[in-house]
């Protein structure tokens, strides 16, 4: 089984060869279905200069808020941002450089990385500050604008579970865009919850094919919750 | 009198139809769940990745794998799907959802709508907003008519960064209930006890009005 | 229920308002998870004049084949054609128009109808006929040609489990083509081999959700073996 | 003497690597399969959209919704997995697939490939060739060096439609094993038996020969 067998061993063996100035896409949103124990390793390495391509970019102190207060990330390419006051202050005085992307855009771009797709065409963020410097067509008497795939030296991805070979299942929605994360990665690195042998997950049902997966381990995670909301059990 | 929150919700309800697949954005559009017509049956769509978003779990059931766009923990209803993150914007973008609904600083009379960024103040980001308006065909925004200060929200140009262009058709205001055709505001419907001058007096686009405006019905 | 049943009770139903000179997207791989009783609907309605879009166009006597000898098909974008004798016959003549595309790109073309992608850059063609009246551009110094989305008027689909809502799960290879034909057609059509109640999918493994799907219906396939290949038992 | 169709299999196998993922087309390509060499795993991905594609079944495990691309029925590896034909296609677009093996009608010295279309004849498409071509880095076409008539299928130009430009580095003859670069073939090994004369005057192309040319090992 050596061929395929992806899993390693530890958290340092996982995000090897990561150097500064990489750029890293990453999947989860807001802090579900993140790669805690990825980031966490991220932050104990110290590398620096880091283009992250995230949805959000976590809270002060968890989530890949943690890379913050070392200046770890250079840029981060995100839809929505400023839910961490470190997060703010870095933004406003320039020493973090922010490219707001609308996302089903940026969904779009990690797929189309990953899928060989340099570019696409969509009519999200015509005449809106998003198609600046982009070029504008129209298709049947719509417009859009063309927007570029995005491909990271290294993907940092959690799933809910994974054969050896790196087969992937996420779970409800902390699939989010991990399975997307996963394709457009040199390196794709996978933590998961719990990993089984070949063979016991159903072929119909991998939401990512090991063909995308170079590393994969089993971690614990905190899963943080953003806003809990609940109602009374009695409604 | 001008509408509630829940007022709002309410009239948006209206809109819905059965069957109907509608993505509620953040805020008042969220409250509209809460006033489906009985017998009717609409699906939610959570751009994070789920299509039937059910209510608030309890203590018990709470997820932390299960949230909305909002970030909230939900829950499932029944028949729902789970999709990545691609998927969920292809069928945002793909035009497949029947209604969405969202909130918006600024729209004007040419469909323009501003809802995500005011210069000098603190950038969050669109989220999924713009996917949203350009993807719909058939979209509500509802915000309040006016500021505090009584400026206009309706205007001929927004003056604010944009969100889509060209892509709004319905407004649903504390006053109002508006139509956004050939490059005009079409006045539907007036909140209840609200005169027509009024919503004239803090409408800066150029207002269509109709011999008869009907005071909504809720 | 009433809102998201998509079941209807008969083949004529399912195909209502298919007129002559429609475009129908259809799933498939040769003769594996066709739709079979749409197909035969189709040849029973004697709709004439379709544009087909589907990766082949099946043998003389199964599969999209049946339409040939009423020549209700005008024209058939595929990857792979001429396993029918019929069909040779009408493409030498010049009676039916066949738009040669690549596989891959087909796939992609569909997928991007569905989800809103007008048009989309590919390296696959470039240089060669396929090319031809396409732009070509350069993107990291490689090329790349464009390539446009497809949308039916119909889509015509094979699934293997539905819920009523139209929630589709597909079954090993016969899912193919079938889930992005579901997304790219203005009414989808779709038939299975068993129908369960909402709720008895499981979420998390529900491969087509149910917003892409009109039209529902439980059918019998003979599900016919193009190249039946065994080894002995022995081996 | 000239390879045969297993031996030309047998070639390429040892050009396969433990992991490696590789799309075998129809024809001398898929015999590869045989020839995995001892204590090495390989998975073949199957581009209708099965990755970990098994030996052909039994006449019991026969199965219609189980076919390979070349609409054979097949059975699954350990650890396979289904996908749709646009995953599929992403996977090899997107460069994922380590090896690709397919076979052609002409190459020539700038890697181009002719392999789907003789104009005149009927035309069968292109299937997934060309985005099998224009998508994998490491391509080796399997083909015989020279037509039966002696006219030599490694060309200064391909004469018929490209199926991919400047995509193919390794072509395997009966004759040759031959790595194109630089606008030249190169000639890397030769088959038992066969003398660099030989496979000089089948190779119409520019033809680089060193000093010492190997005999290939089978």
């Amino acid at each position: 089984m050596a061929g395929f067998d992806k899993v390693v061993s530890s958290y340092e063996e996982a995000m090897a060869g990561l150097e500064d100035n990489m750029t890293i896409v990453s999947g989860g949103f807001g802090l579900c279905g993140i790669a805690e124990n990825l980031i966490a390793e991220i932050k104990r390495k110290g590398t620096k200069g880091l283009t992250m391509v995230s949805n959000n970019c976590g809270v002060d102190d968890f989530g890949l808020g943690v890379l913050l207060p070392n200046r770890q990330i250079k840029k981060i390419v995100a839809s929505y941002v400023g839910e961490n006051a470190e997060f703010e202050r870095q933004m406003m005085s320039g020493e973090l450089e922010v490219e707001l992307t609308p996302q089903g855009t940026l969904a779009e771009k990690m797929r189309a990385g990953g899928a060989g797709i340099p570019a696409f065409f969509t009519a999200t963020g015509y005449g809106t500050p998003v198609a600046e410097g982009k070029e504008e067509r129209e298709f049947n008497g719509r417009h859009y604008i063309l927007e570029e795939a995005i491909i990271g030296d290294f993907a940092i991805v959690k799933a809910w579970k994974a054969d050896r070979y790196g087969n992937l299942v996420f779970r409800k929605t902390a699939r989010n865009f991990n399975p997307l994360a996963a394709t457009a990665g040199k390196i794709t690195v996978v933590e998961v919850e719990e990993i089984v042998e070949p063979g016991e997950l159903d072929p119909d049902q991998i939401h990512t094919p090991g063909i995308y997966v170079n590393r994969l381990i089993q971690g614990t995670f905190e899963k943080r919750i953003e806003q809990r909301t609940v109602r009374s059990s009695a409604e | 009198m001008a509408l509630t929150r829940e007022q709002l919700a309410q009239r948006v309800a209206q809109e819905l139809q059965d069957g109907y697949y509608v993505n509620l954005g953040i805020g008042i559009p969220t409250l509209v769940a809460n006033y489906v017509p009985k017998g009717m049956e609409v699906m939610l769509q959570s751009e994070n990745g789920l299509l039937g978003m059910g209510q608030f779990p309890t203590e018990e059931e709470i997820d932390a794998d299960l949230i909305n766009a909002g970030k909230q923990t939900v829950t499932m209803a029944t028949g729902a799907s789970v999709f990545d993150s691609a998927e969920s914007f292809a069928m945002i973008r793909g035009g497949h959802v029947d209604l969405t609904v969202l909130g918006a600083f600024e729209v004007d009379v040419n469909g323009n709508i501003a809802s995500y960024m005011i210069p000098g103040k603190l950038i969050k980001g669109m989220g999924g907003a713009m996917d949203l308006v350009a993807g719909a065909d058939n979209i509500i925004v509802t915000m309040t008519h006016a500021s505090k200060h009584g400026v206009s929200k309706l205007l001929p140009h927004c003056t604010l960064p944009l969100t889509g262009k060209g892509c709004i058709k319905k407004v649903l205001t504390d006053l109002a209930f508006i139509e956004i055709k050939d490059g005009e505001f079409h006045l539907l419907e007036r909140a209840p006890g609200v005169s027509v001058e009024e919503i004239v007096q803090l409408t800066a686009g150029k207002l269509v009005i109709p011999q008869h405006v009907p005071e909504m019905i809720l």
